[in-house]
């Protein structure tokens, strides 16, 4: 009994979940009820399920500070910054029914949280310079390749490639509009057959990753 | 078409897996990055310190195109967890999935358990980071404080995939990439040592396994791709002669 | 390490000299800029001319997403700017909605970059903000077949029963035009979930990163239009004539961009002599 | 945009210009305590954050319904609380149900849609002739079918690549090699373009330009 509550009615119920979008999109060209409830549904447990990844990281950092892990302190800092957002944010949303209402929380969402948020979505800026300068090396014909690719678009897609050769843009756009298609195509391709494979497998129950252990505690 | 094709792969599919559990043997083709894992773990057990594995932050389990990778990539975790448990060597999973959490943990669980070692597991080996940037801050933190020996990128990345790798470059760690994120390739085959590229990350966790079913659905996917070669290629032929009777059938 | 030549010293580099160079060569051109011209390639001409002209009509009703948080302003916003503008210079009726958290600055600094469009213009009426959705691909495929259900409510919530525009817009059915301008997979779900399976008229305001896997789609026709990075967005600007952030910001873009090439090329330099020693 | 006069918002200015140097010691110097601290610093607010805003849409799109008559809203409301028993042990096979309709609803959209776009179109994008006689478009028509043809190969996993398959799957590498260069110079754009951002920025609150 143990194992048809653990296991196979749960194989039954994410099959049963995606034969309902199959059915939906192959005869249900408008629009399916039933499909579309479960999928609302679906929306629904996705938003509350985020707050999971909250409990375990509080959870983390409480431990760390009880247990005075090594850098404890920025556990206290990262619980003390926690809290103060996630208080003054409810009230805000409570009491007008938008949070960036309360003032604390605005100032910190403007003055804290956009500002790293930039600052560590472009530091990829860095890492991929020196990614570029290791990584483009004609060590072989396959790196080569890549080399000229890279540096072509590289130079095409600022308006001085121009002017350093009248060639470049031609052959930066060559790159980027025909000489990567047939590339980036059979990402496409195989990754689509890769995607509707493994969904076939774990359906069928083969896949490790989707059982992780269902058969047992 | 859609309709035919999916009908037509999953029965491709289906056959090949009975004629494995048949008994006849399909084999995958070598994958480095596969069989660089025991490797990985070795070079750990041999410098006394952990390895890391990282899913990346874009395949929540509701995305279709995301999802699969990350389910992926937990195949893999355990594979890599079993290896470090046999090699007495730490595992830290780093992940910024939440709906995934469950999964990772119960995996590792089960790795232990797997290995006789039930009572080595800590919980507290998976690590949580919520949202992108802070992901990618914490791993940096970590891979600077903790400095794994190697590390295991596989899943579904973002933009974090090169700042990662090139912080697991800058402490010298052993890396072993792979994802379906076209936008995140170049990166991680720039940067790690061994690569799965595409379908290959799906194909892995059909590999580690050895399981004839599996390997024959991935038998009866290369079925489906001779097809669209020879689809792609006839129908190339009867387009340049102005012929375009391949491409009014599939587009149907 | 006594022992380096110079083609060894030039293959190993420290990183962080390369950091220093490269945040000090893209600062320079804000002091002393340069100003090229920017060269509009068809893929951005095809996505304005979509927005333009005959090919939307008054009270056409536009989806907008904001798939790009404040990080990525610098790349995303100029394009949707122009986009956005064009649209209400159009008379179209614009649905804007968000994947990420932050979605009320992106949508606050659309506003005021296109003040004036929106002087004329009547919240609920004319546009709308739907603000944040989570949910990935299962939302949008579910905004596709009963849009009222994933916004039950707008942004500042007001129940979509009571905003005008919204007693319009139920689906897929009632949309002419879908723009979306992406950091993350938003667009590849529009792709899938209304182009593909409605055939919905769709164009996507990407990064430069996805243009390599965008472009494809576009030239299969599932896009009408793409614009890629702040490039496009500069070619954009110089479409709808008004040159704005991202036409600013291409100095500093050349001066970068010739200093990865420079650093790549010391690199193989040294790599490719040594070599030859060896 | 001008530069702000009221004080708060000079202060909270000067707290983002701050909070950057720290995060950017990291690729410029090495890691650090001050690093840790903005580090620290914004994983506990993104977090916050992150909490509100799904908290406050699961009131918008379930509780709000659910309070208004829709009583339906019930089950993904149960559903959804279910995952947590994650962290009960003895209970945390109940999580798997709302993995489940997750995972159904994922693998369901993500079958149906991908193929179209990203098979089929593809195919037929690829094999239809260039309706001009221009010399340059038919070069690519067949650059971009032989590529596709060979690097589809490259990608059969259960044959070794070696025999009549040696040539075919190695040309097929050299394709995806310059697809990824290709990738990879356009993403040097769009990562160059966020760095300007933030270098306009440290040059904007030094009052250097104008803001």
């Amino acid at each position: 009994m143990s194992n048809i509550l653990k296991r196979e009615a749960v194989f039954a119920v994410t099959g049963i979940v995606t034969v309902l979008m199959f059915v939906e999109y192959f005869f249900f060209p408008q629009d399916w009820i039933v499909a579309s409830t479960i999928r609302n549904w679906a929306v629904i447990i996705y938003n509350i399920s985020l707050g999971l990844g909250g409990v375990r990281l509080i959870m983390q950092h409480t431990m760390g500070t009880q247990r005075r892990r090594e850098n404890w302190q920025f556990s206290v800092l990262f619980l003390v910054a926690f809290v103060i957002m996630l208080f003054t944010g409810l009230a805000g949303y409570l009491g007008t029914g938008v949070a960036t209402s309360n003032g604390i929380y605005n100032w910190l969402f403007n003055n804290v949280y956009t500002p790293l948020g930039s600052t560590t979505y472009a530091i990829t800026g860095f890492y991929i310079f020196s990614a570029a300068y290791r990584a483009f090396r004609a060590r072989n014909v396959d790196a080569a390749l890549m080399l000229i690719a890279g540096c072509f678009v590289i130079l095409s897609n600022a308006p001085v490639g121009e002017v350093i050769w009248s060639g470049i843009p031609a052959i930066g756009e060559w790159f980027r509009f025909v000489g990567q298609v047939p590339g980036m195509r059979v990402f496409g391709v195989v990754g689509g057959l890769g995607t509707i494979a493994y969904g076939f497998r774990a359906l069928l129950g083969k896949e490790r990753g989707f059982y992780a252990g269902g058969a047992e505690e | 078409m859609t309709f035919i094709l999916l009908i037509l792969t999953f029965a491709l599919m289906y056959y090949y897996m009975y004629l494995g559990k048949q008994g006849k043997t399909f084999k995958i083709r070598t994958l480095p990055a596969i069989q660089a894992i025991p490797e990985a773990v070795g070079r750990a057990a041999e410098m006394g310190q952990p390895v890391m594995w990282t899913p990346g932050i874009a395949g929540g389990l509701n995305d279709s195109t995301q999802g699969p990778q990350t389910l992926a990539a937990i195949s893999i975790l355990e594979y890599v967890t079993e290896e470090c448990v046999k090699a007495g060597v730490k595992i830290a999973a780093i992940c910024p999935l939440p709906d995934a959490l469950p999964l990772v943990e119960e995996t590792m669980r089960t790795a232990y358990m797997s290995q006789g070692k039930p009572e080595e597991f800590d919980v507290e080996s998976v690590r949580f980071l919520s949202g992108q940037s802070a992901y990618m801050t914490g791993t940096l933190g970590y891979l600077q404080r903790e400095r794994p020996a190697s590390t295991i990128l596989v899943g579904g990345f973002y933009y974090e995939s090169v700042i990662i790798a090139e912080g697991g470059n800058t402490i010298g760690a052993m890396q072993i990439g792979g994802t379906n994120n076209t936008h995140q390739m170049p990166f991680l085959v720039a940067t790690c040592d061994y690569m799965l590229l595409a379908e290959e990350l799906y194909a892995a966790g059909a590999a580690i396994s050895g399981n004839p079913d599996m390997l024959g659905s991935i038998k009866g996917e290369d079925i489906i791709k001779l097809l669209l070669v020879a689809l792609t290629g006839v129908g190339f032929l009867l387009g340049a002669a102005k012929i375009n009777f391949i491409a009014d059938l599939l587009r149907m | 390490m006594s022992g380096q030549n110079i083609f060894d010293k030039l293959q190993n580099i420290d990183r962080r000299v390369f950091y220093w160079v490269l945040f000090i060569t893209l600062m320079v051109p804000f002091i002393m800029p340069i100003g090229l011209p920017v060269k509009v390639v068809k893929n951005t001409r095809d996505l304005y001319e979509g927005v333009t002209g005959d090919n939307i009509n008054p009270g056409d009703i536009a989806i907008m997403n904001f798939g790009y948080g404040v990080s990525a302003w610098s790349e995303c916003a100029p394009g949707f700017t122009v986009c956005a503008k064009a649209l209400l210079r159009e008379g179209a009726r614009i649905v804007f909605m968000g994947a990420h958290y932050d979605v009320e600055l992106s949508y606050n600094k659309l506003r005021s970059e296109a003040a004036e469009d929106f002087a004329t213009k009547q919240y609920g009426v004319d546009y709308v903000f739907l603000g944040y959705f989570a949910g990935g691909e299962s939302a949008i495929a579910q905004l596709a077949t009963d849009s009222w259900t994933v916004y039950p409510e707008d942004h500042y919530r007001t129940p979509v029963s009571e905003i005008p525009l919204m007693q319009d817009f139920h689906g897929w059915q009632d949309v002419a035009v879908v723009l979306s301008s992406d950091t993350g997979d938003v667009g590849s779900y529009f792709l899938r979930q209304w182009q593909g399976a409605h055939g919905t008229k769709l164009a996507e305001i990407g990064i430069a990163m996805n243009g390599s896997t965008d472009y494809p789609y576009y030239l299969a026709g599932n896009y009408f239009g793409l614009s890629i990075g702040s490039r496009g967005g500069a070619e954009l600007e110089v479409l709808i004539g008004e040159p704005g952030e991202a036409t600013t910001a291409m100095d500093s873009i050349n001066a970068s961009h010739i200093l990865i090439v420079l650093a790549v090329i010391l690199a193989n330099v040294g790599y490719l002599v040594q070599r030859r020693q060896a | 945009m001008a530069y702000p006069t009221a004080t708060l918002d000079v202060i909270g200015l000067w707290t983002g210009w701050l909070l950057m140097l720290m995060i950017y010691s990291y690729p410029l110097y090495k890691e650090n305590v001050t690093y840790r601290f903005a580090e620290h610093i914004f994983i506990g607010i993104f977090l916050a954050i992150n909490l509100v805003v799904n908290f406050t849409n699961v009131i918008r799109i379930c509780v709000t319904p659910l309070l208004g008559g829709d009583f339906m809203m019930i089950v993904p409301l149960v559903m959804g609380i279910m995952i947590y028993t994650m962290l009960i042990p003895e209970y945390r096979w109940i999580s798997r149900y709302p993995i489940a309709v997750l995972v159904g609803a994922g693998f369901g959209l993500g079958m149906r849609g991908v193929i179209k776009p990203s098979i089929l179109d593809a195919i037929v994008s690829t094999i239809t002739a260039p309706s001009t006689g221009a010399m340059m478009d038919w070069v690519n028509f067949l650059y971009i079918a032989v590529g596709l043809i060979s690097s589809v190969m490259y990608f059969l996993l259960t044959y070794e690549h070696t025999g009549a398959l040696q040539a075919p799957t190695r040309i097929g590498r050299l394709f995806i090699m310059i697809g990824l260069g290709a990738y990879f110079g356009n993403t040097v754009l769009f990562r160059f373009t966020m760095l300007t951002g933030r270098a306009q920025f440290f040059l904007q609150v030094l009052k250097i330009i104008p803001m």
